[in-house]
């Protein structure tokens, strides 16, 4: 791969107009970033030379700091890429105190909200990421692709796409020249069913606190995934009304949460998980029959001999996606190569890399030729594997005949009931939660 | 130590099945760790066993080897490393404390409560104030500046407690004995407190290698980029299950057992030597 | 030149003061100004806000939450003191040689080198509804249903915090009874005291200082845990300093920081209480 | 108080004297050892197969040097230690395998074994206390065992606050309030100052008097020994050289050994005969119808009244002449003199021939 991006930025880059001293920083960074790639245009042997010593520390989720995409990046490009798996709670802590110590994140949707407005992150001009026509319009028209609009429920990809203008401290509903990020990867979760110990099909959230069930149920713990679970189950029984479940009310907050006590008080609820191997354990040793889980578990679990099933709801499913962003302090010839890197990790080949972990990518176009008939069919179009199905690390995951549950991309994607999300009200959220805890 | 001599009392039984017991019961979920480490390449994170295999050990050694188990061997060496520096700097500072501690002075009851304070207050709060602190003063934090001071928030408490019993009801004869002999500042101390003290010394250190190695709480917002070992473990656990993590259990029981054995060998030796020293 | 005593101990002392002073009590001022601030979505303004000391020494929550918290430690603590004791007794006063106490020791001490988030998903194959346990209960004929309290219960908290906080215990008090002097326990003997009266007239009392620095390890883990509170009881219980993390996790600072003040006062007000039983600093100066 | 209140329980009520009472009670010995061996493992035993009677209400002094297995026999007295092989009587009851509390011993540590969070009041009573005595009675004997050893008005005192004489007669007070057969004190003035020392051994000397039982004291001073002694039992090598009264060991030691650790005897071959002579039966200068030996002076030590000569004989032995003042001022000998040491023949005493080692 050639890096192409940091030359067209050099073209295009705003603020190229000398600044004066006792600039802003931001202004003096900016003169900085293009008089860097400037000097590169006519010589692109120096560039290959000066990005040599140029390091960008990409801190993430563990399913995308895999180290053999680091290696990969390092191979495709002329810079050093090093990788950090954090979690969520630290990662965000880290990029409020100290922004410095990172250059490249990727966060789950529910904690954009965390990010507006504090100089955290840098706004990302549609002319400098490449793939942004190719784009689901998830997340480029806040739409479906058959144009139709999705739930608007919880943090939708489109409440933290754009911004209304580079230095704006609001997100834009509607497209703009400024990107909050790159989107990644997303996915639409269910709810885990064990088939081989329940005598019925489940087809609605309801089950989730159907008595048939008392004491065999897990839930994702914490208010941004368990509650919007939560809540779909409420609504599907009939519970609780609400009016936006993905941004409650406080009294729907208060009929929530008491509903929960009365369940938890009940003994309906086995746990509730917080990490992936949790989820799994749970599931596999028959400690739950349903359980609101992740797509790669589910899998984990049948790699294991256990029978999993992971089929939508009529209510839809529950959405969330990851977001790439470069961090504000970025400048210089740093800047063109992290803007480079995020390009570099949509183009194809980290996606499919992802996808085989059970994720959509947001530019499946690219994704196609990196992956075999077999295996885009399998993950993307709903058809039965033709082969075995293999994890990103070459362990069998389905073999032939084999269909992933809920069916193709859009089956499973194009019917969102809610996303994941962070409530106007979290700080109340937060507290009753606390309350059903101590239940 | 002198007890009767004669006939074990019916005490000896009953207290010696209790520690089986115990053990059983100190053993058992680490029993599992050692079986589930040689779970087959195709098997998870608990029973069943599917096929039995060293895989999980071969895949921590080769490190990522397209396992995408994390970068295990990296973080273990950022964690030994931090882990070295702060066993020895807690000793260090750990001695001299406990030695300032058996004179009154001012600011005894400071530091001790601090000490304390540090012990007790949440560990993710510790690390998220010191994070604060360097952000407002606008330092970065780095693995040797705030790393390895926020993991002596955690290894210094326990070290200056073990300084307290260590040096509790040691006789200052010894010391005024040396005085005597005409010592000085400087051999009282490294000829006859050391030596005596030598085993509190090793154990100071040993705690706080073990406690600055599996630290989390404070160290996580302070280390600075590059994951330490529990880091890299619960950044796996979040989103991925594999084998491997009880082979890292494995392992470090195996290392652990082997550093215990050769400090108490150690230990014996000296204990020996001392003794056949003073042998009547 | 010669420095005066009180001064050479104020060198002594003055690494760990200043660690403490620029790693703790800095941040911890940090925590306390926090606590009185307004705050939203990871943000904390600097506008005086009382709400969340209203909420933390008003609430029915607190009152749940310590009593929660006291519950365990108070369990927790009659338990690991009984085994730790008997243990150390035993190891101290029974086991006749040192090579064999040291190889018992280091044989407790050994589990304590595995990482804590290993050692927790280990619970499952051992306590779960399809565990270990549960296949020999059903196995023997005890219980014709799988025992579903043994994980993600209280139970289970208690038997992972009695697993960690033994240890601690054993270590702290056998190293107060190998003081005594074996002397002493002969002179007891003498006096025609038996094996259970010297336990209680004579090492009980000499074995304080251990006994109470292990009480100061238990307590503040316990009290200071979240961890083995979220694993154990699949996040079904809570305590005080699992609200704190809630919180913090939640990126809500300045409730928990009022939380953490409150929590830092009561456990340093129980210290403090506890060394008026045993002062393990006294036997230093003397 | 009257001490007969003090004395063991076995003992007829007052008000007649304590160690005639002891007569009354019929047995022979009031400690026994028959053919006691003690070894820890391989290699040679601590104590070898020494048998020992002591006879009722003696004064009992252990001597040897360091390592001759006197503190170990003392141990295996109270029970502290296990025997080996044979067998140990107190009163004639065997209680070779008794605990300590049964065997109407107690012991007097070296380091004193005060209990050290309890009051000298509350050490003293501690054995009353595991008896089940009630608070102010046990209060009460134990203040009057206090009043004994002269510490009662040290009562409240923790042992860290006593000196060590004061500690010691609380260890003593401690000691005698379980009312035993038989007192074992090891080397209990060691630790204390040369003054207190000898008002210490006068006043054990003294309770033991009027106690009237037996102490078994472990020393290696031998002026210690000398001056409380009834009976002297020295040791060396785990084996008993002698077992006598005071004098007889003094002045018919057994060996040479005896003879050198005792002190106060020169030992030197007198016709082919290892012989010893006291030395104050030496005087310096020839005499007709005495044996003599040849030598130079190699020290004087005026002691007062006597004056110690060393002589250093031409074999590279050491003889001591022990000289009254006048005596010596009579003769003022020089160091580096040449000098004869003489001796009447019928003052040698035959000692047996030494075993090696």
């Amino acid at each position: 791969m050639t890096p192409k991006t940091p030359k067209d930025a050099s073209t295009t880059a705003p603020g190229t107009t000398p600044a004066p001293t006792g600039l802003s920083r931001r202004a003096l960074l900016k003169t900085g970033a293009a008089a860097g790639a400037a000097s590169l245009f006519p010589a692109p042997m120096l560039w290959a030379q000066n990005i040599k010593d140029v390091k960008i520390v990409h801190a993430g989720q563990s399913y995308s700091t895999i180290p053999n995409i680091a290696e990969q990046a390092n191979k495709d490009l002329g810079f050093t890429v090093e990788m950090q798996t954090l979690d969520q709670t630290t990662q965000t802590n880290r990029m409020l105190t100290q922004p410095d110590t990172l250059d490249v994140v990727d966060v789950p949707n529910t904690s954009m909200k965390y990010f507006l407005g504090r100089d955290i992150l840098m706004p990302l001009a549609v002319k400098d990421y490449k793939w942004w026509d190719k784009t689901v319009p998830l997340f480029t028209q806040g739409t479906y692709p058959n144009g139709e609009a999705y739930s608007m429920q919880g943090y939708a990809p489109i409440k933290a796409q754009y911004y209304t203008s580079e230095k704006a401290k609001e997100y834009s509903l509607t497209p703009t020249e400024w990107l909050v990020g790159v989107p990644l990867y997303y996915n639409a979760d269910t709810i885990g069913i064990r088939p081989d110990l329940i005598d019925r099909p489940i087809e609605s959230w309801a089950d989730l606190l159907s008595s048939d069930f008392n004491g065999k149920v897990a839930l994702q713990d914490g208010v941004a995934v368990g509650v919007p679970d939560a809540a779909m189950a409420l609504e599907a029984m009939g519970d609780v009304t609400y009016v936006d479940k993905g941004n409650m009310t406080k009294e729907e907050i208060d009929a929530t949460i008491d509903k929960l006590i009365a369940y938890k008080k009940d003994g309906h609820f086995r746990s509730f998980w917080t990490t992936f191997e949790q989820s799994v354990q749970l599931m596999a040793s028959g400690e739950v029959v349903l359980e609101s889980m992740w797509a790669p578990a589910v899998t984990e679990v049948r790699t294991r001999g256990i029978e999993c099933k992971y089929n939508g709801m009529k209510e839809g499913y529950r959405g969330w996606y990851i977001m790439m962003m470069g961090m504000s302090h970025l400048d210089g010839l740093q800047r063109d190569c992290a803007i480079e890197y995020m390009n570099w990790y949509n183009s194809g080949w980290v996606g499919a890399f992802i996808s085989r972990q059970g994720f959509y990518n947001s530019v499946p176009e690219n994704v196609q030729p990196m992956m075999t008939e077999n295996e885009y069919g399998y993950w993307y179009e709903g058809k039965a594997a033709t082969d075995d199905i293999l994890n990103p690390f070459g362990k069998v995951m389905e073999t032939a005949g084999a269909v992933r549950d809920g069916g193709a991309l859009w089956d499973r994607m194009g019917n969102i009931g809610i996303w994941n999300s962070l409530m106007d009200e979290d700080r109340y959220l937060v507290r009753r939660w606390q309350d059903f805890i101590a239940a | 130590m002198a007890t009767r001599k004669r006939k074990r009392p019916a005490s000896f039984y009953v207290l010696a099945t209790l520690l089986g017991a115990y053990a059983v019961f100190l053993y058992a979920p680490m029993a599992c760790v050692y079986v589930l480490s040689f779970q087959g390449p195709q098997g998870g994170m608990s029973f069943p066993m599917v096929g039995w295999s060293t895989h999980w050990f071969q895949v921590l050694f080769q490190g990522t080897g397209g396992q995408g188990v994390g970068d295990i061997p990296s973080a273990f060496r950022r964690s030994i490393r931090l882990a070295l520096i702060v066993g020895v700097l807690t000793m260090i500072i750990s001695v001299s404390a406990g030695m300032a501690y058996r004179r009154k002075f001012p600011g005894a009851n400071f530091v001790f409560y601090s000490a304390i304070a540090s012990m007790v207050l949440p560990g993710i709060f510790v690390g998220f104030g010191i994070a604060l602190t360097f952000n407002l003063l606008g330092w970065r934090v780095n693995w040797f500046s705030s790393g390895i001071g926020a993991q002596l928030t955690w290894t210094l408490p326990f070290g200056m407690l073990i300084m307290f019993i260590v040096l509790g009801r040691f006789n200052p004869a010894y010391e005024e004995a040396a005085t005597d002999l005409g010592a000085n500042a400087r051999q009282r101390f490294w000829m006859v407190i050391v030596p005596i003290i030598l085993p509190g010394i090793i154990a100071i250190t040993m705690a706080s290698l073990t406690s600055s190695y599996e630290e989390t709480a404070r160290t996580q917002l302070n280390v600075g980029t590059g994951n330490t070992m529990p880091m890299e473990i619960t950044g796996l656990l979040t989103a991925a299950t594999s084998p491997v993590i009880f082979a890292v259990g494995t392992v470090t029981t195996f290392v652990s057992f082997s550093l215990v054995i050769a400090s108490l060998l150690i230990m014996t030796r000296l204990a020996k030597r001392r003794s056949s020293r003073t042998a009547q | 030149m010669k420095l005066n005593p009180k001064a050479v101990s104020l060198l002594q002392v003055a690494p760990m003061g200043i660690i403490f002073t620029a790693m703790v009590l800095v941040p911890l001022l940090i925590i306390i100004v926090v606590s009185f601030l307004d705050y939203d979505f990871a943000r904390v303004f600097p506008e005086i806000y009382l709400g969340s000391w209203q909420d933390v020494l008003t609430s029915q929550l607190t009152l749940d939450l310590y009593e929660t918290t006291f519950k365990f430690v108070a369990i927790v603590w009659v338990i690991t003191f009984s085994l730790g004791f008997s243990i150390a007794y035993f190891l101290v006063f029974h086991v006749r040689t040192l090579q064999i106490r040291l190889m018992l020791l280091a044989a407790i001490a050994i589990p304590f080198w595995t990482s804590g988030p290993i050692r927790a998903v280990a619970w499952v194959p051992l306590l779960g509804r399809e565990g270990l346990v549960n296949q020999a209960l059903l196995g023997l004929g005890i219980v014709d249903q799988p025992v579903a309290w043994l994980m993600y219960s209280e139970f289970a908290i208690l038997v992972a915090y009695i697993h960690l906080l033994t240890m601690p215990m054993v270590i702290t008090i056998s190293n107060s009874m190998m003081k005594i002097p074996g002397s002493i326990i002969q002179a007891a003997q003498d006096a025609g005291a038996s094996e259970f009266q010297i336990i209680r007239e004579i090492i009980l009392p000499l074995a304080r200082p251990g006994i109470a620095i292990g009480t100061i390890f238990v307590v503040t883990a316990v009290m200071g845990d979240f961890f083995i509170v979220k694993t154990m009881s699949g996040g079904q219980v809570n305590t005080a300093t699992m609200a704190i993390v809630t919180e913090l996790n939640a990126f809500q600072y300045p409730p928990a920081a009022a939380k953490s003040v409150l929590m830092l006062a009561i456990v340093l007000g129980l210290v403090a209480l506890l060394l008026r039983f045993a002062d393990i600093r006294k036997e230093l100066t003397k | 108080m009257n001490l007969s209140q003090l004395k063991p329980k076995a003992a007829l009520p007052e008000p007649e004297k304590t160690h005639l009472k002891q007569a009354t009670q019929g047995h022979r010995f009031d400690a026994e050892l028959v053919a006691v061996t003690k070894s820890y493992g391989p290699g040679a035993p601590a104590v070898d197969d020494i048998s020992l009677r002591i006879p009722r209400g003696s004064y009992c002094c252990l001597l040897g040097p360091s390592g001759c297995g006197k503190s170990t026999t003392l141990r295996m007295l109270a029970g502290h230690e296990d025997v080996t092989e044979g067998a140990i009587l107190i009163h004639d009851e065997e209680v070779t395998h008794k605990l300590p509390v049964d065997r109407g011993t107690s012991m007097m540590f070296q380091d004193y074994a005060l209990f050290p969070h309890l009051s000298s009041l509350d050490n003293v009573a501690f054995s009353l206390k595991v008896r089940g005595v009630a608070t102010t009675e046990r209060r009460k004997q134990a203040r009057a065992y206090l009043e004994l050893v002269q510490m009662d008005h040290l009562a409240d005192r923790l042992p860290n606050q006593l000196s060590g004489g004061q500690q010691q007669r609380v260890a003593l007070a401690r000691s005698l309030i379980t009312r035993p057969k038989v007192l074992l004190l090891d080397e209990p003035l060691s630790a204390l100052d040369p003054f207190l020392r000898i008002k210490m051994r006068s006043e054990l000397k003294r309770i033991q008097k009027e106690l009237g039982i037996s102490f078994i004291h472990v020393t290696h001073s031998q002026d210690e020994a000398l001056a409380l002694s009834d009976m002297i039992v020295v040791m060396n090598d785990a084996k008993i050289m002698q077992a006598a009264p005071v004098r007889e060991v003094f002045e018919t030691p057994t060996n040479a050994f005896v003879a050198r650790f005792l002190g106060g005897q020169n030992v030197l071959t007198s016709d082919t005969h290892q012989v010893s002579v006291r030395t104050d039966r030496c005087r310096l200068g020839r005499s007709p119808g005495m044996r003599s030996l040849e030598g130079q002076i190699a020290m004087i030590e005026y002691q007062g009244n006597l004056v110690r000569i060393t002589l250093q004989t031409t074999l590279g032995d050491e003889m001591t002449v022990l000289q009254s003042d006048t005596e010596y001022f009579a003769q003022n000998p020089q160091i580096g003199d040449t000098a004869v040491m003489s001796w009447h023949p019928s003052d040698e005493h035959v000692l047996d021939p030494m075993q090696a080692g």
